[in-house]
């Protein structure tokens, strides 16, 4: 009985997960800026993670895997606002702009100028939409 | 103890190369190379003897019988090849310190020493081993070693061309290792007697094909072969004048080792020879090495440069050899493996003492030099006139094998051609003799006239053209010891 | 003394002369005395070896084996003993001619020049009592390397271009061909050694035998069989003892006696005989003699027309051995020591012009009978001797020569030797007769007197020119030793 | 870590040391999964040995052991959770929407809180949240990027600053 | 299931790799090298290589990157356009793709059980190595048994390559007057510093767990090692390098690559000492399974000390490079 | 459910390369990669579960600490960078 | 059929091609060595696929499976990938060394430095 509760509350939240994940993915790819697309990261890096591995740890059972998983919990709790925090200010840091007057800025974009014609030129056209 | 000789031999090196490193004094980490350097050598001398005296030395590492485990097997083949390479590295480690004092800063001697016996181990780690795979990591120890250690030329092309030589010898070892891959997709095995006991079953298969390909290919650019050779005029001319003479007597004999070592035990000489045309194309490449490394020799200015090229014409006859694939063509090559080392290191040991008097060696700067620094240049020419093939040293031994066996297998116009090729390096040769002997030294490029290179340098460079005479004189040691590999390697017995 | 004894002191006293001349370096007189005491050690030496050889006596020195039948060995045979004895008594001669030469032109580098010199002997006694090809072949070789820095010495850009064509030719013919065919005949016959009668067994295919000897033929670059001549009309930038040397002592002499040696003592007469490839060097090195008789004959400049002249004579020397006949080889062996004293002479007395008269061309020496009449007598006796006409030894070489062609019934030839004494005639003896007899009755420039050549020369020329006109009364020293070389 | 409070610092330092014993110890014992006398040797000879790193490094103090708020952090974290899955549903809309959806602003928040470990879980807390990224953390003020305005105007209500305020009060 | 993780790997590899190859943004290169890497192990986990898996997801994805990016800081990240040799490579992967493609197509199929590799030599390894051994991890006991010489031989590759590194760029005599300045120490990086502290000495344990675990599951010294190092590099970018060199002494680092190797081969010699082979563990205790299992705790305990040191070497170097050409950016 | 999971997981990761391939700038690069990296964790646990092995969750755990720093160190490069490049320019 | 049995190997050749094409093809040497890079993990890619069986699990003896994956080849990849870990960071050292002393990491900028071509 308990079993069978576990399972299908297991199935229930990795499903959530796989949903919370491709909403944040399609975040990901359809948001127009760097800061706005951040946010869809952090969806999938949060509540994805947080309820595919609680599914992962129901089917576990009492164990070793149990702790394991509980040891990845924590450290994505930590790690994943610091990164995205890190790389927020990386990017303001790097002359991103930050809309609603945040940051100065003194170049539209932090792609490489001049020399490379590379496959990336175009990227000065949609960076300047930030 | 005597039974772990095998291990030994590589072992020693590879131990002391940590430890060389934590003796921090220089000096001290020279001292301890030469040592070390001696001793392989007394063990592959000890090997050779005991190899000669009872056959092939099979030796376990770590108590598993092969294939489950690695195994060392020692025949005649291996062990000649040991005794080369620890020989010529036990000569030019010993004349090493006074050329590297001067090249090399003083915080980089001992990493060079450590670096220097890495790469010692390397190489005879891949000479030793029994199984494919050991091969590949010895051979990428040697490899990352030699990178480094040609990296710390003084000049600045020095450091591109280590990186050329890492791109190239990357491929070379991942050519390999896809090879090896394929064989053990095919067999099952990794070791080397057991491959060549079941590779027949499948060798009709395009796989076994590709493998060999694979692995013909990925040596022969370690081996610095015609087309594949233009790494190693660079990485010689540039690398400090001690590690140009080590590997230039050394690194490419131990590619040939394994050329041989894999068309003719692992996979079969019937099955090498049948499945590509291999007699043709060894003799094509072997003899287009032979013409363009000489002709191209010919137009160097920089000696060490000229000889880089003599290298890569030297190899184009060792290959001839394997093509020729009798077993006066086998002893021909292996011969001429040992012969070459001797003259190589001789040669570039000398250019090690020039280079130490003068700064540099280019033709121009040699001018004169007979009269100046007569022991270097004696030991120039001596090595020039047996890179030639000049009857009474050793070059003559190994192209009269070499012609011997083009003419007995029915290659007339080969043996010809042999003989055209050693033309095109008595031309070369002469240059030099020409600019040392019979040219005024350059007017006011010198203030005072070079002396004699230091002692610790000639000494080593004559103890080798003295050998360089003496096999072309006694040859018996040499000539017995490659017949009975050439006919062990080509009799079939296991 | 023990003969074997000799023989090691045959070799040795050369090596001991090099070794001396280096040490004496600059002290002229000892430098000289050096050259010309071991010189006369050697004659003797030599001579003494005569009695021994001609009784067949087994006299011989094995050095060292460096592989099963390969050895430095040496031995003493007639035909080598011949060519030892030519040589050495030349030696003597021209260190003579040489002092004086050298003396007279203040060249530099002397005591490279005697040093090398002297090796250069030795190389050829090494040659002359090689045992085998081998031994043979390393002389041959080092005998190369020893006369280049001769060659070059004057040290110009000339001099060291005139250097390259030498060695380029000598050392790519002797590595390219000779040493093949050495190869191809340990292989075919398991020895390199000397064996009256010829080494190969006897079936071995026809076709192999003629590209072995095709091989040896030109493989012997010294022998100057065209078109591998080039190098001797390059070589003539060398000093005239050098040029006496390379034509008469040492190198060119080596070249022929090899191929003496090969075709009597590797092949065998017998085999020769059988070889198809024989008619057709033989009509090669015919048409050597006289197209280089030719190209003398437009020659002004008076050494390189002796150096074509020399081309041409050895062209009858490898032809007397190719024609596998007892005469013939007799005939050539003969020549090689009448051509030795006659071209001997002839140099000697070019070189004696050059340095009393500071002449060149021929056309320049008209009336220079007047001034130096030793010398041009000397000139004019050398001449015939080379051509072969009495008074002088010349006439036993080519009447051999002729008997061996009548022998073999090579009808043709026998008309080409003919037309090609006659050429020689035309080429040599205008020039002393044009000395003498000046054209047109050109006035001689008598405003500057000529002298001859310093004494230490003419002395030697003397010796040599003379030593033509004996050769026609006591041919016999020599002939003896051929026949029992054959 | 300054010098003139080194004599406390020693003191804490035990004490958190003492902490950081207790959660390698569970890590380890926790991962293990094999509790043979010479494994858990190994453990203890590990533990000891990253203490002393960690001691050497100067990274065991409160800020990386906050046992001290233990009971308060895990009732601020459940809160904390609740936010989260508000935030995740929004901003999830907002992706299936589109960008029309979204109006992105930044802006400068105020931030009195005093202790570095404070201002640090706040700052997270407020990027963990989905639709709102702490991009610098300055003195006084945070500056926040949002999705929308009104997740702006939530973080200047101050609701999470206070419950982070408290988290440290005595 | 197999399948589809198998394709889309393998796809999203294939993407990956013809964009590198593709842009001319070394940037982008490098991270995306970063992704190949771990999709790589990801595909190595689909195929029961945990092992392999673990030490791709240290390598691939975490130290190569990093290397690779400090290398790009100092030498700048735009590409020239140079298709001069794009022919001959072409004709060269051209020649040689198609060898091997010929060469698949006798191939055993892929997963098939009766495949030759899988019928002779590893099945012994599988049925006997815990009667032999005494340890689950098969790998661990090929890896540091029954080819022990081999992994010898790869820690000495490490030993190597970082000697070769040392030798180009750290020994250049001097100490660094310039302070080294790292962005990410300064004070506003509060979060980092904090979240980094937190982190640290689990990461280290983490490590000694993968380096004394190695013989039950996946991992051992060479994953440890790295993961050991992964430690310091994050300690030195959240406090700067001057504070690893406060803590670490430089030449106690670089000896310990050497002790490691020591470590290995000594026990290697301890073999022949006790009358056995070289490597033969089984004469170090009383009973072969117990020597076996202590031999194999000793060297790995050797692999993880050299590749941590290595790679802390390594890693320090390259940074120290970093701040140094920042200083003079176009050195000449 | 968990295969489905593992599909939602091999979805989000190509739609992450999809963004890391179009950048259009580094940071847009450096989150797919950030995104990419944390979901490689989730999927290895999930063929853990998958293929019955859980005990091989450490790999994960790598995972997730070996992606943690490499954006840290990521982003510290690209700061050097990035000011050097704008120091180049003033 | 044949599909199923070698698409594994031929996407790796694939991989493999795009990395040694990087290789030779590319000028910039930092490309170099990450085409270096890609080749040699394909290549470990590839053994990887060799070991696989079907149904097999991870080498790691357990109570729950009797089928396992090749283990070898795992062991011979892992001292591949050191290896390849091993020469990467060996050749970056050499780009920095090169880039100082010739100011240049592309190829044609270093071989115009030197005076060859």
């Amino acid at each position: 009985m308990i079993d069978s509760v576990l399972a299908i509350l297991s199935a229930v939240m990795l499903g959530l997960g796989g949903f919370f994940m491709v909403s944040g993915a399609i975040g990901l790819l359809r948001f127009p800026d760097f800061y706005s697309r951040m946010h869809a990261a952090s969806m999938t890096d949060t509540l994805g993670s947080y309820l595919v591995v609680g599914g992962l740890m129901l089917t576990a059972g009492w164990g070793l895997p149990l702790f394991k998983l509980a040891l990845i919990l924590v450290f994505i709790f930590f790690t994943s606002p610091t990164a995205g925090h890190a790389l927020a200010k990386s990017a303001q840091h790097c002359d991103l702009r930050l809309p609603g007057g945040g940051a100065s800025t003194k170049k539209a974009d932090n792609e490489i100028s001049g020399s490379a014609q590379g496959p990336d030129s175009r990227d000065v056209v949609s960076a300047d939409r930030v | 103890m005597l039974t772990h000789l095998p291990i030994l031999q590589v072992i020693l090196p590879l131990v002391a190369a940590p430890s060389c490193m934590i003796l921090q004094r220089s000096r001290l980490s020279w001292l301890f190379t030469v040592l070390v350097s001696l001793a392989a050598f007394v063990v592959s001398a000890l090997l050779l003897q005991q190899v000669m005296a009872e056959g092939v030395i099979r030796y376990s590492l770590g108590g598993w019988d092969a294939p489950w485990g690695i195994e060392y097997r020692i025949d005649a083949l291996n062990a000649w090849v040991l005794f080369i390479v620890t020989a010529v590295s036990t000569a030019v480690i010993a004349a090493a310190r006074t050329s590297i004092e001067a090249e090399l800063g003083a915080s980089r001697q001992t990493v060079f020493y450590t670096l220097y016996l890495l790469c010692f181990a390397g190489l005879l780690g891949i000479v030793a081993t029994g199984d494919v795979f050991n091969v590949f990591v010895f051979l990428e120890i040697s490899s990352l070693s030699t990178y480094a250690l040609i990296a710390m030329g003084r000049d600045r092309r020095a450091l591109w061309s280590a990186f050329q030589y890492l791109v190239l010898g990357t491929i070379g070892a991942t050519f390999i290792l896809i090879g090896i891959g394929f064989l053990y997709m095919m067999t099952g095995t990794l070791n080397m007697l057991d491959l060549a006991e079941r590779l027949p079953a499948v060798e009709s298969s395009t796989a076994v094909l590709a493998a060999f390909a694979f692995i013909l290919v990925g040596i022969c650019l370690k081996l610095a072969l015609f087309p594949l050779h233009l790494w190693l005029p660079n990485a010689y001319s540039n690398a400090p004048s001690i590690v140009t003479a080590f590997l230039a007597a050394t690194a490419t004999k131990v590619a040939l080792y394994l050329l041989v070592r894999f068309t003719v035990t692992v996979f079969g000489i019937d099955f090498s020879l049948s499945a590509l045309p291999l007699q043709s194309l060894f003799i094509l490449l072997g003899l287009a090495g032979v013409f363009v490394g000489s002709a191209v020799a010919i137009y160097q200015s920089n000696i060490k440069r000229m000889l880089a090229y003599s290298s890569v014409a030297q190899i184009g006859y060792m290959i001839i050899g394997i093509g020729i694939s009798t077993v006066v063509g086998l002893q021909a090559t292996l011969l001429h493996l040992f012969n070459h080392a001797l003259m190589k290191a001789a040669l570039f040991l000398a250019l090690a003492g020039v280079a130490y008097r003068i700064g540099g060696c280019s033709l121009e700067q040699i001018r004169g030099l007979g009269r100046s620094m007569p022991w270097t240049m004696g030991a120039i020419a001596i090595g020039g006139a047996s890179l030639v093939g000049m009857p009474l040293t050793a070059g003559f031994i190994s192209k009269w094998y070499l012609i011997a066996a083009s003419i007995d297998s029915g290659f007339w116009p080969l043996a010809l051609l042999i003989v055209a090729g050693s033309l095109l390096s008595a031309v070369y040769v002469w240059r030099l003799v020409e600019a040392g002997y019979l040219r005024e030294p350059q007017s006011g490029q010198l203030a005072a006239e070079p002396g004699e290179a230091p002692l610790g340098l000639l000494i080593p460079t004559w103890i080798l053209v003295l050998a360089n005479l003496y096999f072309g004189v006694e040859t018996s040691l040499p000539v017995s010891v490659t017949e009975m590999a050439a006919t062990y390697l080509l009799g079939g017995a296991p | 003394m023990e003969t074997s004894a000799l023989l090691g002191l045959a070799l040795g006293l050369p090596v001991l002369a090099f070794a001396g001349v280096l040490m004496a370096d600059q002290r002229q007189n000892l430098r000289e005395a050096i050259s010309l005491l071991c010189g006369g050690l050697l004659l003797w030496t030599v001579a003494n070896l005569y009695q021994p050889a001609l009784q067949g006596e087994s006299v011989s020195l094995a050095w060292l084996q460096v592989m099963p039948g390969i050895e430095l060995a040496f031995r003493v045979e007639p035909l080598g003993l011949l060519f030892a004895l030519v040589a050495s008594f030349l030696w003597i001669v021209t260190t003579l001619y040489a002092i004086g030469y050298m003396r007279g032109h203040n060249e530099a580098n002397q005591t490279r020049f005697f040093a090398l010199f002297a090796l250069s002997i030795g190389c050829v006694m090494g040659i002359a009592f090689a045992e085998n090809l081998f031994t043979l072949f390393v002389f041959y070789e080092v005998l190369t390397l020893a006369t280049y820095p001769l060659v070059t010495h004057a040290g110009t850009e000339k001099a060291r271009a005139g250097g390259r064509t030498y060695l380029m030719i000598l050392l790519g013919t002797s590595v390219g061909f000779f040493l093949v065919a050495i190869a191809g005949t340990w292989l075919l016959a398991g020895t390199l050694s000397f064996t009256p009668g010829g080494v190969f067994p006897t079936e071995t295919a026809p076709a192999v035998l003629s590209l072995l000897l095709v091989l040896y033929v030109f493989g012997v670059g010294k022998a100057a069989i065209m078109p591998f001549h080039r190098w001797l009309p390059a070589a003539m930038v060398a000093p005239t003892p050098v040029s006496a040397l390379l034509h008469a002592v040492a190198v060119v002499k080596a070249g022929v006696f090899v191929i003496l040696k090969v075709c009597l003592m590797i092949f065998g007469l017998e085999t020769l005989k059988a070889i198809p490839a024989t008619t057709w060097l033989l009509y090669l090195a015919a048409i050597s003699i006289l197209l280089a008789s030719l190209v003398a004959l437009r020659q002004d400049n008076l050494k390189a027309r002796l150096a074509y002249s020399t081309i041409s004579q050895l062209g009858y020397i490898t032809l007397g051995a190719l024609l596998a006949t007892s005469a013939g080889i007799a005939g050539g062996a003969m020549h090689i020591v009448m051509h030795a004293f006659g071209k001997i002479t002839l140099f000697f007395c070019a070189g004696a012009i050059l340095v009393a008269a500071h002449k060149t061309e021929i056309s320049q020496l008209d009336g220079l009978g007047r001034q130096m009449p030793v010398t041009m007598s000397a000139f004019f006796v050398a001449s015939l001797c080379i051509i072969g006409v009495p008074p002088t030894g010349g006439t036993w070489s080519k009447w051999f020569l002729l008997l061996g062609t009548v022998e073999a019934e090579q009808w043709s030839l026998v008309v080409l030797l003919m037309l090609s004494s006659l050429l020689s005639i035309a080429y040599l003896l205008p020039i002393p007769l044009r000395a003498f007899f000046p054209r047109n009755g050109t006035t001689v420039p008598g405003k500057v007197m000529v002298r001859e050549a310093p004494w230490p020369s003419m002395v030697a020329i003397a010796v040599t020119a003379i030593g033509c006109v004996l050769l026609l009364a006591y041919p016999t020293i020599f002939s003896r030793l051929i026949h029992a070389g054959i | 870590m300054k010098t003139d409070n080194r004599g406390r610092a020693d003191r804490a330092d035990a004490h958190y040391s003492l902490y950081l014993v207790v959660v390698l110890s569970v890590i380890w014992l926790g991962n293990s999964g094999h509790y043979s006398p010479l494994l858990l040797t190994f453990g203890v000879v590990s533990v000891a040995l990253v203490v002393w790193i960690g001691r050497r490094m100067q990274v065991v103090d409160g800020e990386s052991q906050p046992f001290h708020l233990s009971l308060r952090l895990l009732a601020y974290y459940g809160w904390l959770l609740r936010k989260i899955v508000e935030s995740n549903i929004k901003v999830a809309a907002c992706a299936w929407k589109g960008p029309r959806a979204i109006s992105p602003v930044s802006g400068r928040v105020p931030c009195r809180l005093e202790s570095d470990l404070s201002r640090v879980i706040y700052a997270n807390s407020i990027t963990l949240t989905p639709g709102t990224v702490t991009v610098s953390l300055d003195d006084g003020e945070v500056l926040v990027h949002a999705l929308t305005e009104s997740g702006l105007a939530e973080l200047r209500e101050g609701e999470m600053e206070g419950r982070v305020a408290r988290l440290e009060q005595p | 299931m197999e399948l589809i993780l198998d394709i889309a790997l393998l796809s999203l590899l294939l993407v990956t790799a013809v964009y590198i190859a593709w842009t001319r943004d070394l940037f982008a290169a490098v991270i995306l090298a970063g992704i190949y890497g771990l999709l790589s192990a990801s595909f190595f986990m689909s195929m029961g290589a945990v092992d392999v898996a673990f030490t791709e997801a240290a390598v691939g994805a975490g130290i190569s990157p990093l290397l690779m990016l400090s290398t790009l800081a100092i030498c700048g990240r735009a590409q020239r356009a140079n298709p001069q040799r794009a022919l001959l490579a072409l004709l060269t992967v051209g020649v040689v793709g198609a060898l091997l493609i010929t060469a698949t197509l006798e191939m055993p199929a892929f997963g098939s059980p009766d495949a030759p590799a899988h019928l002779h030599v590893a099945p012994r390894y599988i049925a006997d190595s815990m009667r032999e051994i005494g340890i689950p991890n098969v790998v661990t006991s090929v890896l540091a048994s029954y080819r022990a010489f081999d992994t010898l031989g790869e820690v000495v590759v490490i030993f190597t390559a970082g000697l070769g590194v040392l030798s180009l760029l750290g020994l250049r005599g001097d100490v660094r007057e310039e302070p080294i300045h790292s962005p990410m120490a300064e004070p506003s990086h509060l979060v980092l510093r904090v979240v980094g502290k937190v982190l640290i000495p689990p990461i280290l344990l983490f490590a000694l767990y993968v380096q004394f675990h190695g013989e039950y599951g996946p991992g051992g010294g060479f994953q440890a090692g790295v993961i050991f190092a992964v430690g310091f590099i994050l300690y030195s970018l959240v406090f700067g390098l001057e504070a690893v060199e406060k803590i670490v002494n430089r030449a106690l680092v670089q000896a310990l690559a050497a002790v490691g190797v020591l470590i290995y081969g000594t026990v290697g010699l301890l073999g022949i000492v006790s009358g056995r082979n070289y490597l033969d563990y089984s004469g170090l205790a009383g009973d072969s399974v117990a020597g076996q299992h202590l031999g194999i705790i000793a060297i790995e305990l050797g692999v993880g000390i050299t590749v941590a040191s290595v790679m802390m070497i390594v890693f320090f170097v390259f940074s120290a490079q970093l701040a140094r050409g920042r200083a003079v950016p176009h050195a000449s | 459910m968990i295969i489905a999971t593992a599909i939602a997981l091999l979805v989000v990761m190509v739609l992450a390369l999809v963004r890391a391939l179009l950048g259009p700038t580094i940071h847009d690069r450096i989150l797919a990669v950030n995104v990419f990296g944390t979901k490689t964790v989730l999927l290895i646990s999930v063929i853990c579960f998958i293929s019955g092995r859980p005990e091989f969750l450490d790999i994960a755990l790598v995972y997730a600490l070996i992606n943690f720093v490499s954006i840290i160190g990521v982003l510290k490069y690209f700061e050097y960078q990035g000011r050097d490049e704008r120091e180049g320019m003033q | 059929m044949l599909l199923s049995a070698l698409y594994n190997y031929w996407v790796v050749i694939l991989l493999m091609m795009t990395g040694l094409y990087m290789v030779i093809a590319q000028g910039n040497l930092i490309k170099k060595v990450i085409g270096l890079n890609i080749f040699q993990t394909s290549v470990f890619i590839f053994y990887i696929s060799v070991g696989k069986v079907a149904g097999g699990s991870a080498p790691i003896l357990s109570q729950l499976t009797t089928v396992y994956s090749n283990p070898l080849p795992h062991v011979l990849i892992l001292t591949a990938i050191v290896v390849g870990i091993a020469t990467t960071a060996l050749a970056l050292a050499l780009i920095l060394r090169i880039r100082q002393a010739y100011g240049s990491v592309e190829e044609q900028d270093i071989l115009a430095g030197d005076g060859q071509c």
